[in-house]
């Protein structure tokens, strides 16, 4: 709505199984941002609301609608869970209202369901598959079993991983469909075990890996097969038991210890939200921060005029390195390969990663589709 | 007579309504008020606890949604093969749960419920997780388009209207006459001649076609079907907005519904989401505990004490 | 591997051994849930609360006083019977002469309420609680790997759930709670304390959950909906066994359980439903359930 | 058997009934004469209630037939013998407490409407069999109670509102167990006469303890004793019989005058 | 102490309730050690309400109900039965879930010099036939019995007896008559509820008559004859 006031709402996950990944922490990182950038645009004050997706397509998709229609908000932002993240953009692409997604990661955003008002930060499977998968099958990791959540992320993380896998001469020995919030994962590591993979891939998200990891263990899977966390977030990691986790590599879009930039912002933002922010959180902050300039830019808040302009100027934060915002609404910018310390290793209970590669954003994510090309 | 006037009054409201109130939201309120008769006529006039209701208005939103999307159908075609599926669907229900009684009634629904929800989970037509997704709501007969809120909540106060008055017709037909015998003494119904599980499921049937009605038109309302609408969590939902309206009441399940969608409206509009199952589970134990005959039993308790 | 007629013996063992673990949890929650209804002809919903609540104590014991896992398993369960005894004493015997359905939702609420509370404060993201030392490792069996906890909690549980309905069964305690359950008035006419037993009996019933949450902390994440999850299926096992005995609730536990680790190695698509397609059945050849007495 | 199967209304044929390996009745060739008030006694435990629930079937018999109007009904379902005319009236009062006690006979009528099932129809349809309704309470003397609460009713007036009911579905033959049952004196007379008064071209099979009742109303009686026919008979010949005393009876004896 | 030793039952303006409705008004009573007293009225008058309010199982009391001496206002009902109170309610109370013996063995032992299993099954040679069948299997007389039996074996001394002739053959009704004058000269206190006036007439001492809750007269065993007439207007014998 171009009412020259810009008012953003933030959708998130407050307490639900991806609560730690991007609930109150990406409201928290968007109202940083609002501040940072000084509280006004277009002279008036900026406004923020967040609401609680309760991880609900249908929830989501009424509060949107509710947002949009009837409370005049210009941008939505936060938004974990594809399943949500999918039913948000049905509303705000007819109503022409910028997404800015934060939190999920199916690559459909950018591809099948794209759209000229999504704007696509933090991270993609595509670039997960590309960080993780594709070094591991060069080492010779050959045959692998996917344990997949069951529902639109964990469909298209494991497709990702997938296509490397075959492009890069490995096979798909199994996968298993887990709901998503699975709490005991020992039938499924029993089928991994009884599948002859070396790799067992778990194309899941937030508990439901921690979970599946820890039963793992119990089941000495780990001994003889190892175990690639597709996507893990930092609570994740570290709620994860040392012993079984050490020396996982994965792929994220931020970690909080890698340079000044990056431990100055997080030591603010741990200060406020009590813990150090995982990548979505810094996304969060990044979008937003990008598109209020856009704003402040184009001097007004209409949609069409505002994304043109957030992909005419590159992002460029402690979190978008090497960034730009491509013309399908890829915001691609400079992945991290990382690894899980050792418990001896680590100096602080957030002290977890040592990274071990930066992965290019042209590397790491999928190529832009003409037909998404707005 | 009182209870005419009454109707006619919130008549004259409900079509004032949406120059004021967000029609969306009005709608959904109806679609709730529908879906809260619908089980009461089960659990009022029936003395049956159903808690899988939900199920049947997660399959009418199902059935239409994807009909709306797969088929170049009309949405009133789509809402009417909606409700037949609940209706159907509830048959299947009703069969199998009429054979138990009282608490084993309600944890029977309850699992065959949950039955149909991994179904549904696992189905490719729902979409799993993420549903149904932009339902178009389509032209009502080809003519009358509900891209517009106004216009569609019209239209669902027509179907609102529609339905209630096929659940108060039930309740006050020679049919309605026989539940309130077989609930009063049922071995003595049965040794009148009359097969009590026979009218059991009837009521069944109508009770979840109605419910389906709802759900068929909540998509459209919210141009999505989800598995929420499926869930049990749902059918605590109905059993509350019934519960708080009061039970047996013609409009009590339509104030609780209205109720408490505020008020998870207004919760999930804010970060208080989480507070949400806190309140509603409160709100039941009060409502238990010392408020059983709800807004309206007491309303009427109060008014037949006072006047 | 051992296979032959291309069923893999070693996974289908294994998927068995899983399935009777979960069976051992299916039968202690549904044993509490029969003891309970039969002597309040109530069902309570919140049972699946107090399994959660059980697992929660412990873990929480565990961080902030370092209570070690044995000595949650004796003091947990405990603290949840006490809260259980609250809870029927001070909400639900002001409505026992009401319809027993109130009863029913009034747990049903609690329940909400308890999962909101821990919701709120510990999110839904569930915490993991260490296996206890004595017990850590396992076996190498020639199937499977069975971790020794995993071994444990079916030893335990069948122990537990036996000498229960020992008790139940075949003691005058067993006959007192029979007749309580038919006319407590008259009972406590001829001189029984009915409503010491009834209070004392819904605690013991709530504290079984609450062990059981004990139990499963350490294999299953401590989530504030791990107790939601599991109660429908015991909903369902509990009309499958007919609330009518005691044993009746034990035994189909176990049964299914180890149905449902069949399903998961032959069909395990159907692993999620199958219990749910066994209740059906029973519903249509004996709607009274397997063990049920035709009311 | 002298007489012509044709005036038995009801009759059975070595009808038996065990629970396991105790048998409650045992090969019993009871012959109900149309028109009859034929009356069941017999030691408690005899198997009485037995019969009526073999008869209702209510219990499945062990074996033997039940011949209906010379029809075997042994196959039947209760609600289908209930349809035939054979009705039963409850050992315990059995009514539909809040409802009106005009409507607790109109929802016995309304079986016949064929309308039952009607959900859409306005239940105003059903104003029609206030009537007929009225007609039946009258017949039992409750007229003035039509439009009051059943609840309300005394123990004795409920009793009259159920065998209304009970006429309401036009049995041929009535089942009556204990009618008197925890009744006062008054009441005991007061359904003593409605039973007789209903009994005009109708045939009434009742268990009945007290024998002023049995020897006022029976026309014919018969004894059971361990699920066996003892002797059978009218009152006279009946209450003469010394194994009859010794099982049942006892010393107590009616003088015949109160019987007429 | 009373100031009676011999006075087992003493009931003072007893008002009872059922939730709104008030039953009884102010009654009246009082039994001697091994008297037998009954109360007679019609249906609804409120006898069983009476037997009812003494062992607290109606809704709200007042006034005072004094047994043994002690009163008994303020206990929980599960204390009363244990002053030597036996009940044997009107709907006979048989449970279902229990067999036949186990029925019998219910009510704790509340005094010592109890019935024992042996004279129980002589007394009620049914019983012992069906005593492994489940409770309510029996038939109407014979739970009638069990009833009876069951608060026998628990030595009660006092015997609060509603309607128990009820379904009985006639030739039992005849026993039970002579069971109770055996229990009486055993010096067992009985108030009995009876619709069987020609059951009580000849065993009890004394009969109060209610009507609508309130106790409208009280008639010795040798006064009957005499006030036949008042009877026939009360109760229509
Ligand atoms: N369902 C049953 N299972 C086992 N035994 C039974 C069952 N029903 C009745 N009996 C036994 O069969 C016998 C006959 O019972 P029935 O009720 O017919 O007696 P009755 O003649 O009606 O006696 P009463 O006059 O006391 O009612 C009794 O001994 C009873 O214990
Ligand atoms: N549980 C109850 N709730 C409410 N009212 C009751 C209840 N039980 C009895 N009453 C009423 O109390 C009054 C007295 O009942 P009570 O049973 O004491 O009469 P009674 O003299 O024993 O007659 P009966 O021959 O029916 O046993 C009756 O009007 C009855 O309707
Ligand atoms: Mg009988
Ligand atoms: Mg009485």
């Amino acid at each position: 709505t171009t009412d020259g006031k810009v008012k953003i709402g933030v959708l998130a996950d407050m307490g639900g199984t991806y609560a730690d990944l991007c609930g109150p922490g990406c409201v928290t990182a968007t109202r940083m941002a609002i501040e940072d950038f000084g509280g006004k645009a277009l002279g008036k004050d900026i406004e923020l609301i967040s609401a609680d997706s309760q991880l609900k397509p249908d929830i989501a998709s009424s509060v949107a609608r509710k947002w949009v229609e009837n409370e005049g908000v210009d941008v939505i932002g936060g938004l974990v869970s594809s399943a949500v993240t999918g039913a948000v953009t049905q509303v705000t692409n007819s109503s022409k209202n910028i997404t800015l997604i934060t939190g999920s990661g199916s690559n459909a955003f950018t591809s099948s369901a794209c759209s000229p008002y999504i704007a696509h930060w933090t991270y993609n499977v595509v670039a997960l598959a590309n960080g993780t998968v594709k070094p591991m099958v060069s080492e010779g990791k050959n045959k692998w079993f996917f344990i997949t959540a069951d529902y639109v992320f964990g469909h298209a993380l494991e497709a990702a991983s997938m296509k490397i896998i075959e492009a890069n001469g490995g096979e798909t020995v199994g996968t298993v469909r887990a709901p998503l919030g699975t709490t005991d994962f020992s039938s499924y590591v029993l089928q991994a075990q009884a599948s002859g993979a070396n790799v067992v891939a778990l194309a899941n998200a937030g508990n439901d890996t921690v979970n599946a990891l820890s039963a793992a263990a119990e089941f000495g899977l780990t001994d003889y097969m190892d175990i690639a966390g597709l996507l893990v977030f930092t609570p994740n990691a570290q709620a994860m038991d040392p012993d079984t986790a050490q020396g996982m590599r994965l792929t994220t879009g931020f970690y909080w210890d890698m340079d000044e930039q990056t431990r100055a912002w997080s030591a603010r933002f741990e200060a406020l939200h009590g813990a150090i922010p995982s990548m979505s959180h810094a996304g969060a902050y990044s979008a937003t921060m990008h598109y209020l300039k856009a704003v402040e830019a184009v001097g007004t808040d209409d949609s069409d005029a505002v994304m043109k302009q957030m992909k005419l100027t590159k992002p460029d934060d402690f979190f978008a390195r090497n960034a730009t915002l491509r013309a399908d609404g890829r915001m691609e910018h400079d992945m991290l390969l990382v690894e899980i310390k050792k418990a001896s290793e680590r100096k602080s209970k957030n002290d977890i990663y040592n990274i071990v590669e930066v992965i290019p954003g042209n590397k790491a994510y999928n190529p832009m589709l003409p037909s998404c090309a707005f | 007579m009182r209870s005419r006037l009454v109707i006619l009054f919130l008549l004259g409201l409900a079509l004032a309504a949406p120059l004021v109130i967000y029609p969306v939201f009005l709608a959904k309120v109806l679609c709730f008020a529908l879906f809260a008769c619908a089980f009461n006529l089960l659990l009022g006039f029936a003395g049956l606890l159903s808690f899988g209701h939900a199920v049947f208005l997660g399959t009418g939103g199902y059935v239409t949604g994807w009909l709306m999307i797969n088929s170049g159908l009309t949405p009133e075609i789509a809402i009417i093969a909606g409700t037949i599926a609940g209706g159907l669907l509830g048959a299947v229900f009703g069969k199998l749960a009429v054979k138990r009684e009282g608490i084993y009634f309600a944890m029977v629904t309850l699992a065959l419920a949950q039955l149909v929800f991994f179904l549904y989970l696992q189905a490719p037509f729902t979409g799993g997780e993420d549903g149904l997704q932009g339902v178009p709501r389509g032209k009502v007969f080809g003519l009358i388009d509900l891209a517009d809120n106004q216009t569609m909540y019209y239209f669902v106060l027509a179907i609102f209207l529609a339905g209630f008055w096929l659940i108060h017709r039930t309740v006050h037909s020679p049919f309605g006459q026989i539940m309130k015998a077989i609930r009063e003494n049922e071995s003595r119904a049965t040794s009148l001649g009359y097969d009590v599980n026979q009218y059991k499921w009837i009521a069944f049937i109508i009770s979840a076609a109605m419910s389906a009605l709802a759900g068929s038109t909540k998509t459209l309302v919210f141009e999505l079907a989800s598995l929420t609408d499926v869930h049990w969590h749902m059918s605590g939902e109905v059993i509350l907005m019934t519960l708080v309206g009061g039970v047996g009441t013609i409009i009590g399940p339509l104030v609780g519904a209205g109720v408490v969608v505020s008020m998870q409206n207004y919760l999930s509009g804010g970060e208080l989401g989480n507070y949400l199952n806190i309140i509603m589970g409160a709100v039941f134990v009060i409502c238990v505990l010392s408020f059983r005959s709800g807004i309206v039993g007491q309303f009427n308790k109060f008014r037949r004490n006072n006047f | 591997m051992a296979t032959f007629l291309g069923i893999n013996f070693f996974a289908l063992f294994g998927q068995l051994l899983i399935g009777l673990i979960n069976g051992s949890f299916y039968a202690l929650l549904s044993l509490g849930l029969a003891i309970i209804f039969g002597l309040l002809r109530i069902i309570n919903f919140a049972q699946g609360a107090m399994y959660m609540l059980g697992a929660f104590v412990a873990l929480l014991g565990f961080k902030y006083m370092g209570m070690n896992y044995w000595v949650a398993l004796l003091v947990v369960p405990i603290i949840v019977g006490l809260i259980g005894i609250l809870i029927q004493r001070f909400l639900i015997r002001p409505i026992v002469n009401e319809d027993h359905l109130y009863s029913l939702l009034l747990t049903f609420g609690l329940a909400l309420m308890i999962q909101g509370i821990f919701t709120h404060w510990f999110g839904s993201s569930g915490q993991s609680y260490p296996v206890p030392e004595a017990l850590k490792g396992g076996m190498r069996l020639p199937f499977m790997y069975l971790p020794n906890y995993r071994a444990w909690i079916i030893v335990v549980s069948v122990l537990v759930c036996f000498s229960t309905w020992w008790m139940i069964e075949k003691t005058k305690l067993g006959v007192y709670l029979r007749a309580g359950t038919e006319n407590p008035q008259l009972l406590q006419a001829f001189g029984i304390n009915v409503p010491l037993i009834v209070t004392l009996t819904f605690g013991f019933g709530v504290g079984l959950a609450g062990f059981a949450g004990v139990m499963a902390a350490p294999v299953y994440s401590v989530s504030p909906d791990m107790g939601s999850n599991i109660l429908i299926i015991v909903f369902a096992i509990v009309v499958i066994g007919g609330m009518g005995s005691i044993g009746g609730a034990i035994l189909t536990g176990l049964g299914m359980g180890i149905v449902e680790g069949l399903t998961k190695y032959f069909y395990p698509e159907a692993s999620a439903t199958v219990i749910f397609l066994v209740m059906v059945i029973v519903l249509m050849i004996k709607p009274s359930g397997l063990f049920g007495k035709n009311a | 058997m002298s007489k012509t199967e044709a005036d038995f209304i009801l009759s059975t044929q070595h009808l038996s009934k065990g629970f396991k390996g105790f048998t409650a009745v045992d090969d019993v060739n009871l012959n109900i004469t149309r028109g009859h008030i034929h009356a069941l006694i017999g030691p408690n435990g005899a198997g009485k209630t037995t019969v009526f629930n073999l008869l209702t079937k209510f219990l499945p018999p062990s074996s033997g037939k039940i011949l209906f109007n010379n029809k075997d009904i042994t196959a039947l379902d209760p609600a289908a013998i209930a349809r035939l005319g054979v009705i039963r009236s409850f050992q315990i009062s059995a009514v539909f407490p809040n409802l009106s006690v005009l409507e607790n006979v109109r929802i016995a009528l309304q079986r016949k409407e064929k309308n039952s099932l009607h959900f859409w129809t306005s239940e105003k349809v059903l104003n029609k069999l206030n009537g007929k309704a009225i007609e039946l309470l009258a017949s039992v003397g409750l007229e003035s109670f039509a439009y009051s609460k059943t609840t309300d009713l005394s123990y004795g007036r409920k009793r009259a509102l159920e065998i209304a009911t009970t006429l309401a579905l036009e049995p041929e033959l009535m089942l009556l167990d204990e009618p008197t049952q925890g009744m006062g004196h008054e009441d005991i007379d007061l359904v003593a006469d409605l039973i007789k008064k209903v009994s005009k071209n109708r045939t009434i099979l009742m268990v009945e303890h007290n024998l002023h009742v049995v020897s006022k109303l029976a026309d014919k009686i018969t004894v059971l004793q361990r699920g066996a026919i003892l002797t059978e008979g009218d009152y006279a010949t009946v209450s003469a019989n010394p194994q009859v005393r010794e099982a049942y009876m006892g010393t107590e004896t009616v003088d015949q005058e109160v019987s007429a | 102490m009373s100031h009676n030793s011999r006075e087992k039952l003493r009931i003072t303006n007893l008002h009872a309730f059922y939730d709104e409705s008030h039953i009884l008004h102010g009654i009246d009573i009082s039994v001697m050690q091994g008297e037998l007293v009954t109360l007679l009225g019609r249906n609804g008058s409120g006898r069983s309400t009476t037997l009812k309010a003494i062992m607290n199982m109606v809704g709200k009391r007042s006034g005072e109900i004094v047994v043994n001496g002690e009163n008994t206002m303020t206990m929980p009902a599960h204390k009363i039965a244990h002053l030597g109170l036996g009940f044997c309610p009107e709907e006979r109370g048989i449970f279902a879930s229990l067999s036949v013996e186990e029925n019998l063995l219910l009510p704790p032992q509340v005094r010592s010099d109890a019935m024992s299993l042996e004279e129980i099954y002589e007394l009620f040679p049914n019983l012992y036939e069906r005593r492994t069948s489940q409770g309510t299997r029996l038939s109407g007389g014979e739970q009638q019995m069990l009833a009876l039996a069951r608060i026998l074996r628990s030595g009660a001394n006092i015997l609060l007896l509603d309607e128990i002739t009820e379904g009985l053959a006639p030739v039992i009704v005849q026993k039970l008559a002579e069971v109770l004058m055996l229990l009486k000269n055993r010096g067992l206190t009985i108030l009995l509820v009876e619709q069987n006036f020609r059951f009580a007439a000849p065993i009890a001492d004394r009969h109060y008559i209610m009507e609508h809750g309130h106790i409208v007269e009280e008639i010795l065993a040798n006064e009957l004859k005499a006030k036949s007439e008042l009877l026939n207007t009360y109760l229509g014998v």
